[in-house]
């Protein structure tokens, strides 16, 4: 029998949600959209908003030979888990997963590193000493970066109060606004979001709200209200994407939880730099001290 | 430090803003139920008038950004028109088809301009026109009296329908076209003309609606940025009592229970947000059992023989 | 017979013209709509894994959510709420599945579809009282429902059933007594052939039965019905609800157990809404709702197919989909005027004939 | 010559309702069509109104061919119809119904004021304000001659107007009519009343099975050429059978009281019937024999009083079409529904079944044997004409074999032939052995029917001593009626 060549490498990504969310589900399609600019591999993509519609999607993608298949949420794990007992030679990369089983292997962005970063420069900056969260979700990424935001201000300013909203929902801009407008009315004058495209109503709210000032989430969102985005806790998706799937291609890849934090610099805190002159040189000076002693813990 | 009088007037605010687009389209699709047409496709018309107001605001400015919302809302309405009482089939379905179709042309088309990632554009919105003196009035001056032109729009929108409906040779052809299409016929009343004219302004209130929400609220737009609103206002409809007076005040209380929502979780009170998203729903299942009680459609509503 | 052949030649025409109108757009929007429109099919139909394990698969909630909306409207009522109900009944069975550990597959698995049915009957009541005791139309309490029931599940996965990690927004998965056996050789559970038992037995209670029978009645002359055929109108519509909710609760609990193995806050789809298309094309007939729901689910299966397979993005895929269904009601609304002027009218000019 | 239609060609389906048709209205002229139920009378109205559109033939108004696409085609040329069955629209109140027939505006004092005046000038009472829904059949009918007269019509084509209006407001219609005739208008008038359409008619125009069986003027026609013309033949009377009244008493209510909807309702009945016995109820519409009727039936809860009625009972109400039969369905499906649980074709005890082949055998028997002209046992209920779903009806009611049948105006337009079968129906269940109650608007049908005569007047229901006439009847009719006035 003659042996075959062998088939191109092949990357898929399933998002669970619309890619024209300026976040989450976009970064990641731009990552995939490198990996085939750079590895010149085929990639395929597609959107999957249910469990069913997830496991189907890895399912077929694994049946159809792909080699390496991203799963663009922590949801995907369990159903990951149970296609790779039938197709085990595929490699599943699970962003924000839970653990390693067998070619199951989780990619993790510590979000939350950058989000306290903000969180001190907003715990620094606060007149009212309150500060707001819109969440899309409670998942366990937005409730995390949540969490590090208020830990970040208060270790900066031990009196700041903090208020939470969720949307439930990821697409809508007006509620997103309305959120936003109801924690500014209880005195937040600082917001941060993990809401995707419903945040874009976050930033309007602060817009029209004079002395209000935010950080955005995920991407530089500093173009959405340039002279009110203090700056963004980022995660360069594209980047790490690419990085395993390189690891993928040259066979060099072992399953492992594979973790990102600022020390990485995949996920960062980016300042907009048109508002430096706001930021008093003690709080630049102790959100830079802040990051760098995450760096190391990171590094080691 | 936070004055609950100003805290209570800003509520009211967030109400009849959230309350706007709500009544737009629910004032529309009361114009359509009446003559009998349930029409589904209010969210694409909605999302359609959306997209249109960010396009024409970008090319042209907010208030022609308007008259583009409300000419995209009648042309899918004409889509629906055409294809539900034009060739007569199933209106529910009918109208999901359309939705489905707008969500997918508003996102197609929106990707073509901004790019397949689509970044948000920032639109120049319609600020708040106080009104002079009324807008001073305690608590409920702001809420009523310094809204964006589009609030006042549906504020006299409402009265005008109801005088459409219920003053009007053609408010009555349309009634009993709703009520009971072969008695309009035999007065003399085309069916198919009464309902395509109901669709079509329906379409329009929608689109308003949508272009309102991106101008006077969000600045930009996003894909399924509607995000049901189309049902609400459907929902609205009926606890209106098909009279556009009572989706008014139903599209109001809607608001005033969304805001409420959020004030309360700004509030930080320690209760699952869930039992918050769920108030507004609940609020209005008891405005149904208890105030409004007995309601009939009209009798030929989502029935197409005649 | 010759009416409905040529009935079905109008149909098949309109699809063909609509598919064509289709890929001339796909076309002058830059995609292969060949690619594409193959794509649709082969992710549909193109194999047995891909019939089976996606388009038999999707069909199963909305054969049975059709079902149970056509049972409801038969009599006249509205059910939009099966989205509601199809929570509750996951919620149900999530329950009992988590908790049924030591359970033989012989108790667990009625149990848990018994859940499912308790979960969306229960969810049905409140609507069925309000009707009942203030008039409220069901129409709109079901459908505000739906909204309660969302927020309902996300509290509970991430309140009392989250998983004991406390981390994830999904509960505890249930046990594999609980797990629905799949048919041999495919991905599809038993659920499907449930799905298939609950359109016979409704075909027959339609065809066949005195209470079936009454219940069109009521649909179709609710004054006539009652006067002259004695129905207890509120009672009868009573009972056709709570069916209709049973039916969607039970298609939530097939999702857990058949599927997702665990509760989720996003289950559905918006199967509920879906499957009211789904009825109403098949005209509420139960055996025509197996093949509708095939239909719909084939769409959503090819849906997925376009965009792995042939580039479409997710958002266009959504327009293909919505005019194919467009072509779908040209076609047999066509083919429906063909038939009337075939057949003796019908109450057309009723009222003043 | 206003009005002029030839050569009028219309099928439904494979039924041939019109073939050829001429019909020739000349102004100042009042022109019966008459013709058996079925004979396609409403048909060729729907044709003339816009309604329909006919497969052959040619309308002309005042000699100007013309081409109605709608009912406002034929408003805009003169034409005003009253149709045989209600068109008004039943959520809209009266004085909505009728701007939207005339075309008036729609401004409420306005519309109001209009609308008092019309109907005080036609001498025809009707509330403004009133949901056209909460209307009785006989003032839904008074509504429709009011809707025909408020757009200014110059042809006025009349479906049966006259079937369920008192005495006494035919009279004033007909006289309005001729008025109407004099003053140069054009009148089509439809009747069964073979007396009625005499009295009125200057031309009289017979179809049968769709053809013009007969066309001559007035003064050349006698009675019985008419109804030779129409059926072919001499109407055939069943012999009537002898009351016999000494059967077990089935009806029995003492201090009834049953509340009414819209009208006072029922205040005060005291009477028994036995088997055997034809009862019926004279009185002007809204006096309480609806009430009683529905509370005998076992339709309304009497609110005092006591009311024994034996079982099984059946019941044919007024209004075919909503409360009677669903258009919709086959005719049977219909039967199955009305005849109920008691029905041969309902199988097993636990979970019953309908066995619908031994059911649509039965039906056919049925259409059979009531002369229900119909396509067949699966045509729908809606495609029947008016007279033949009223015989339906009857055979559905006698079909539960009824110790007790009670009917509401039973014959209401049935042609002469259909209406003596249906009195024959009814007199022969009494002489089987049940007791029959019926009312009728009909004092001619209450003298001919009856065994027993019972008027109701104000809500009270009082015996007429045997041997009372109209003029007695007609009295007590008009009587104030308190309870302690007997
Ligand atoms: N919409 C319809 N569909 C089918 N058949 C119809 C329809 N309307 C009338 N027909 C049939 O046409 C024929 C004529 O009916 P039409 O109503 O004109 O009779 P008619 O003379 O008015 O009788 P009646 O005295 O009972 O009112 C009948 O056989 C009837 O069954
Ligand atoms: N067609 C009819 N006309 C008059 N009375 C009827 C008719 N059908 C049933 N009834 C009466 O109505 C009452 C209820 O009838 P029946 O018990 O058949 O109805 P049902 O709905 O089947 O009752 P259930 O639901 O309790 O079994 C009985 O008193 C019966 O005599
Ligand atoms: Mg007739
Ligand atoms: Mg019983």
């Amino acid at each position: 029998a003659t042996r075959e060549a062998p088939a191109p490498f092949r990357v898929a990504l399933i998002t669970p949600g619309s890619i024209a969310d300026a976040a989450w589900n976009s970064g990641a399609f731009t990552g995939l959209g490198q990996i085939h600019d750079s590895l010149g591999v085929p990639i395929s993509h597609v959107e999957a908003r249910t469990p069913a519609e997830q496991e189907e999607a890895l399912r077929t993608y694994a049946a159809q030979g792909y080699d390496l298949i991203f799963g663009h949420g922590f949801e995907f794990q369990s159903p990951a888990e149970r296609v790779s007992a039938d197709y085990p030679a595929v490699v599943f990369i699970i962003t924000s997963g839970e653990r390693v089983q067998g070619n199951v292997a989780p990619l993790i962005f510590r979000l939350s590193e950058a989000s306290y970063l903000a969180g001190m420069v907003a715990g620094g900056l606060t007149k009212s000493n309150v500060i707001g969260f819109v969440g899309g979700v409670e998942l366990p990424p937005v409730r995390e970066a949540s969490e590090a935001w208020v830990a970040g201000a208060r270790a900066v300013n031990p009196e700041v109060q903090s208020r939470t909203t969720y949307l439930n929902n990821w697409d809508d801009a007006a509620l997103g606004r309305e959120a936003a407008r109801a924690l500014i009315r209880v005195g937040a004058d600082m917001l941060h979001h993990n809401a995707d495209a419903a945040a874009i109503g976050v930033f309007q709210a602060a817009k029209e709200a004079p002395g209000v000032y935010l950080f955005g989430a995920n991407a530089d969102q500093t173009e959405l209200a340039p002279s009110r985005v203090v700056g963004s806790a980022v995660i360069d998706l594209p980047r790490a994407l690419l990085l395993v799937a390189r690891e993928v291609q040259s066979g060099t890849f072992t399953p492992r939880v594979e973790s990102f934090g600022l020390g990485s610099g995949v996920v960062q805190y980016v300042p907009n730099l048109a508002l430096d002159s706001m930021i008093p040189v003690a709080l630049a000076e102790r959100v830079r001290a802040a990051e760098d002693s995450i760096r190391q813990r990171d590094g080691q | 430090m936070i004055d609950p009088m100003a805290v209570a007037a800003d509520v009211l605010v967030a109400a009849v803003g959230i309350a706007t687009p709500l009544a737009l389209a629910a004032t529309g699709e009361t114009i359509a139920e009446r003559s009998g047409v349930v029409n589904l496709g209010v969210e694409g018309a909605m999302l359609f008038g959306a997209l249109g107001g960010a396009i024409g605001a970008t090319a042209v400015g907010p208030v022609v950004g308007l008259g583009i919302g409300v000419l995209a809302g009648v042309l899918v309405a004409a889509l629906f028109a055409a294809v539900a009482i034009g060739a007569g089939a199933d209106q529910i379905i009918t109208g999901t088809a359309v939705t489905l179709v707008s969500v997918g042309l508003t996102g197609t088309i929106y990707r073509q301009f901004y790019g397949p990632a689509g970044v948000g554009l920032s639109l120049p919105t319609l600020s708040p026109l106080p009104l002079p003196i009324l807008s001073d009035t305690p608590l409920i001056g702001s809420a009523l009296f310094a809204q964006p032109v589009t609030t006042y729009a549906a504020a006299a929108l409402i009265p005008l329908t109801w005088y459409l409906l219920f003053r009007t040779r053609f408010g009555l052809a349309l009634r009993a076209v709703g009520e009971d299409p072969p008695a309009a016929r035999a007065a003399g009343v085309s069916v198919r003309m009464v309902r395509t004219w109901a669709v079509l302004l329906g379409g329009a209130c929608a689109g308003l609606a949508g272009a309102t929400l991106v101008l006077a609220q969000v600045g930009t737009f996003t894909e399924r940025m509607t995000a049901g609103r189309g049902f609400i206002a459907i929902a609205i409809v009926v606890l209106g009592r098909w009279n556009p007076v009572g989706a008014g005040l139903a599209a109001l209380l809607f608001g005033l229970a969304t805001a409420l929502q959020f004030a309360l979780q700004a509030a930080g009170l320690k209760v699952p947000y869930q039992f918050f998203l769920m108030f507004p729903y609940l609020l209005t299942l008891l405005a149904l059992a208890g105030a409004v009680g007995r309601v009939k459609a009209p009798a030929a509503l989502g029935r197409n023989e005649y | 017979m010759r009416s409905s052949i040529r009935a079905l030649g109008t149909s098949l025409l309109a699809l063909a013209v609509g598919l064509l109108l289709l890929a001339v757009g796909l076309h002058l929007a830059g995609y292969d709509a060949g690619a594409a429109l193959a794509a649709l099919w082969d992710g549909a139909f193109g194999s047995w894994r891909a019939f089976t394990g996606a388009t038999l698969l999707r069909s199963v909630p909305l054969i049975l959510i059709g079902l149970g909306f056509a049972l409801a409207l038969r009599g006249g009522a509205l059910n939009i709420g099966a989205e509601g109900q199809f929570y509750a009944g996951a919620i149900a069975a999530a329950w009992v599945g988590v908790h049924a550990g030591g359970w033989a597959p012989w108790i667990a698995l009625p149990s848990v579809a018994l859940a499912g049915i308790v979960g969306g009957t229960m969810w049905m009541a409140l609507p069925v009282v309000l009707k009942l005791r203030f008039g409220v139309l069901e129409v709109i309490s079901t459908l505000l429902l739906n909204f309660v029931a969302e927020a309902l599940v996300s509290w509970m996965v991430q309140g009392p059933m989250q998983e004991p990690s406390g981390i994830y927004p999904q509960s505890a998965p249930i046990v594999e007594a609980a797990r629905l056996p799949m048919l041999p050789g495919t991905r599809l559970h038993l659920g499907f052939v449930a799905a298939l038992i609950a359109a016979s037995i409704l075909t027959w209670i339609f065809a066949r039965t005195w209470w079936g029978f009454r219940l069109r009645a009521l649909g179709e002359g609710p004054r006539a019905a009652e006067v002259s055929g004695r129905v207890r109108g509120n009672r009868m519509i009573a009972v056709a609800l709570l069916g209709s909710g049973a039916l969607a609760g039970l298609a939530g609990a097939f999702e857990v157990s058949g599927v997702s193995y665990a509760l989720y806050q996003n289950l559905s789809p918006g199967y509920g809404f879906t499957a009211i298309g789904v009825a109403l094309l098949a005209r509420l007939k139960p055996s025509a709702i197996v093949l509708t729901g095939i239909v719909f689910a084939a769409l959503e299966a090819g849906a997925g197919a376009m965009q792995r397979d042939a580039g479409i993005p997710a958002v266009t895929v959504y327009v293909v989909e919505g005019v194919i269904i467009l072509v779908l009601l040209l076609g047999d609304a066509a083919a429906r005027r063909g038939l009337r002027r075939q057949v003796v009218a019908t109450g057309a000019v009723d009222g003043i004939a | 010559m206003l009005l002029s239609l030839s050569g009028i060609s219309k099928s439904f389906g494979s039924v041939a309702a019109l073939r050829g048709v001429d019909l020739v209205v000349r102004a100042g002229e009042v022109h019966a069509v008459l013709g058996e139920n079925g004979a396609g009378k409403s048909t060729l109205m729907h044709i003339a109104d816009g309604l329909l559109r006919p497969d052959a033939g040619t309308i002309a108004v005042d000699g100007v061919p013309v081409r109605f696409r709608s009912a406002r085609d034929a408003r805009r040329h003169g034409i005003g119809m009253v149709h045989q069955h209600s068109t008004a629209v039943p959520a809209l109140s009266v004085m909505e119904n009728i701007a939207l027939a005339a075309g008036w505006p729609v401004a409420p004092g306005q519309l109001r004021r209009r609308t008092a005046e019309l109907t005080a000038r036609l001498a025809l009472q009707l509330d403004p304000l009133q949901p056209a829904s909460e209307l009785s059949v006989a003032l839904k009918q008074r509504l429709e001659v009011v809707k025909a007269l408020a757009s200014d019509a110059r042809i006025l084509l009349l479906d049966e107007p006259t079937t369920v209006l008192a005495p006494t407001e035919a009279e004033e219609l007909f006289n309005f009519v001729r008025e109407f005739a004099r003053s140069g208008g054009a009148v089509v008038l439809i009747t069964h009343k073979l007396d009625e359409a005499l009295a009125a008619a200057d031309q009289v125009t017979v179809l049968r099975h769709g053809v013009v069986a007969l066309a001559a003027p007035r003064a050349e026609v006698a009675a019985e050429s008419l109804t030779e013309a129409m059926i072919g033949g001499a109407i055939s009377v069943a012999a009537r059978p002898r009351p016999t009244g000494d059967g077990p008493v089935l009806i029995q209510c003492d201090g009834l009281e049953v509340k009414g909807e819209s009208t006072p309702g029922l205040r005060s009945a005291s009477f028994t019937i036995r088997g055997g016995e034809l009862v019926a109820v004279a009185g002007v519409e809204g006096n309480g024999q609806r009430e009683l009727l529905r509370a005998v039936a076992q339709l309304q809860r009497p609110f005092r009083g006591l009311l024994e009625v034996a079982r099984p009972i059946a019941f044919v109400p007024e209004d075919r079409t909503t409360e009677g039969l669903i258009p919709a369905l086959s005719l049977t499906e219909n039967v199955v529904l009305g005849v109920g649980r008691i029905a041969p074709w309902i199988r097993g005890h636990r979970v019953r079944r309908v066995d619908w082949s031994a059911a649509g055998s039965r039906t056919t028997e049925l259409l059979e044997e009531f002369d229900v002209r119909a396509k067949g046992p699966g045509a729908a209920a809606g495609s029947l004409s008016g007279g033949n779903q009223q015989k339906l009806l009857i055979a559905r009611a006698l079909e539960r074999r009824p110790r007790v049948l009670v009917a509401e105006n039973p014959t209401r337009g049935l042609d002469l032939q259909a209406a003596a079968d249906v009195h024959a129906r009814l007199r022969s269940a009494a002489a089987a052995g049940a007791a029959v109650l019926i009312y009728s608007n009909d004092l001619d049908e209450v003298l001919e029917l009856g065994d027993r005569i019972l008027v109701a007047a104000n809500g009270v229901v009082v015996e007429a001593e045997a041997g009372a006439g109209r003029q007695r009847l007609g009295e007590m009719m008009l009587r104030s009626g308190r309870p302690d006035a007997q």
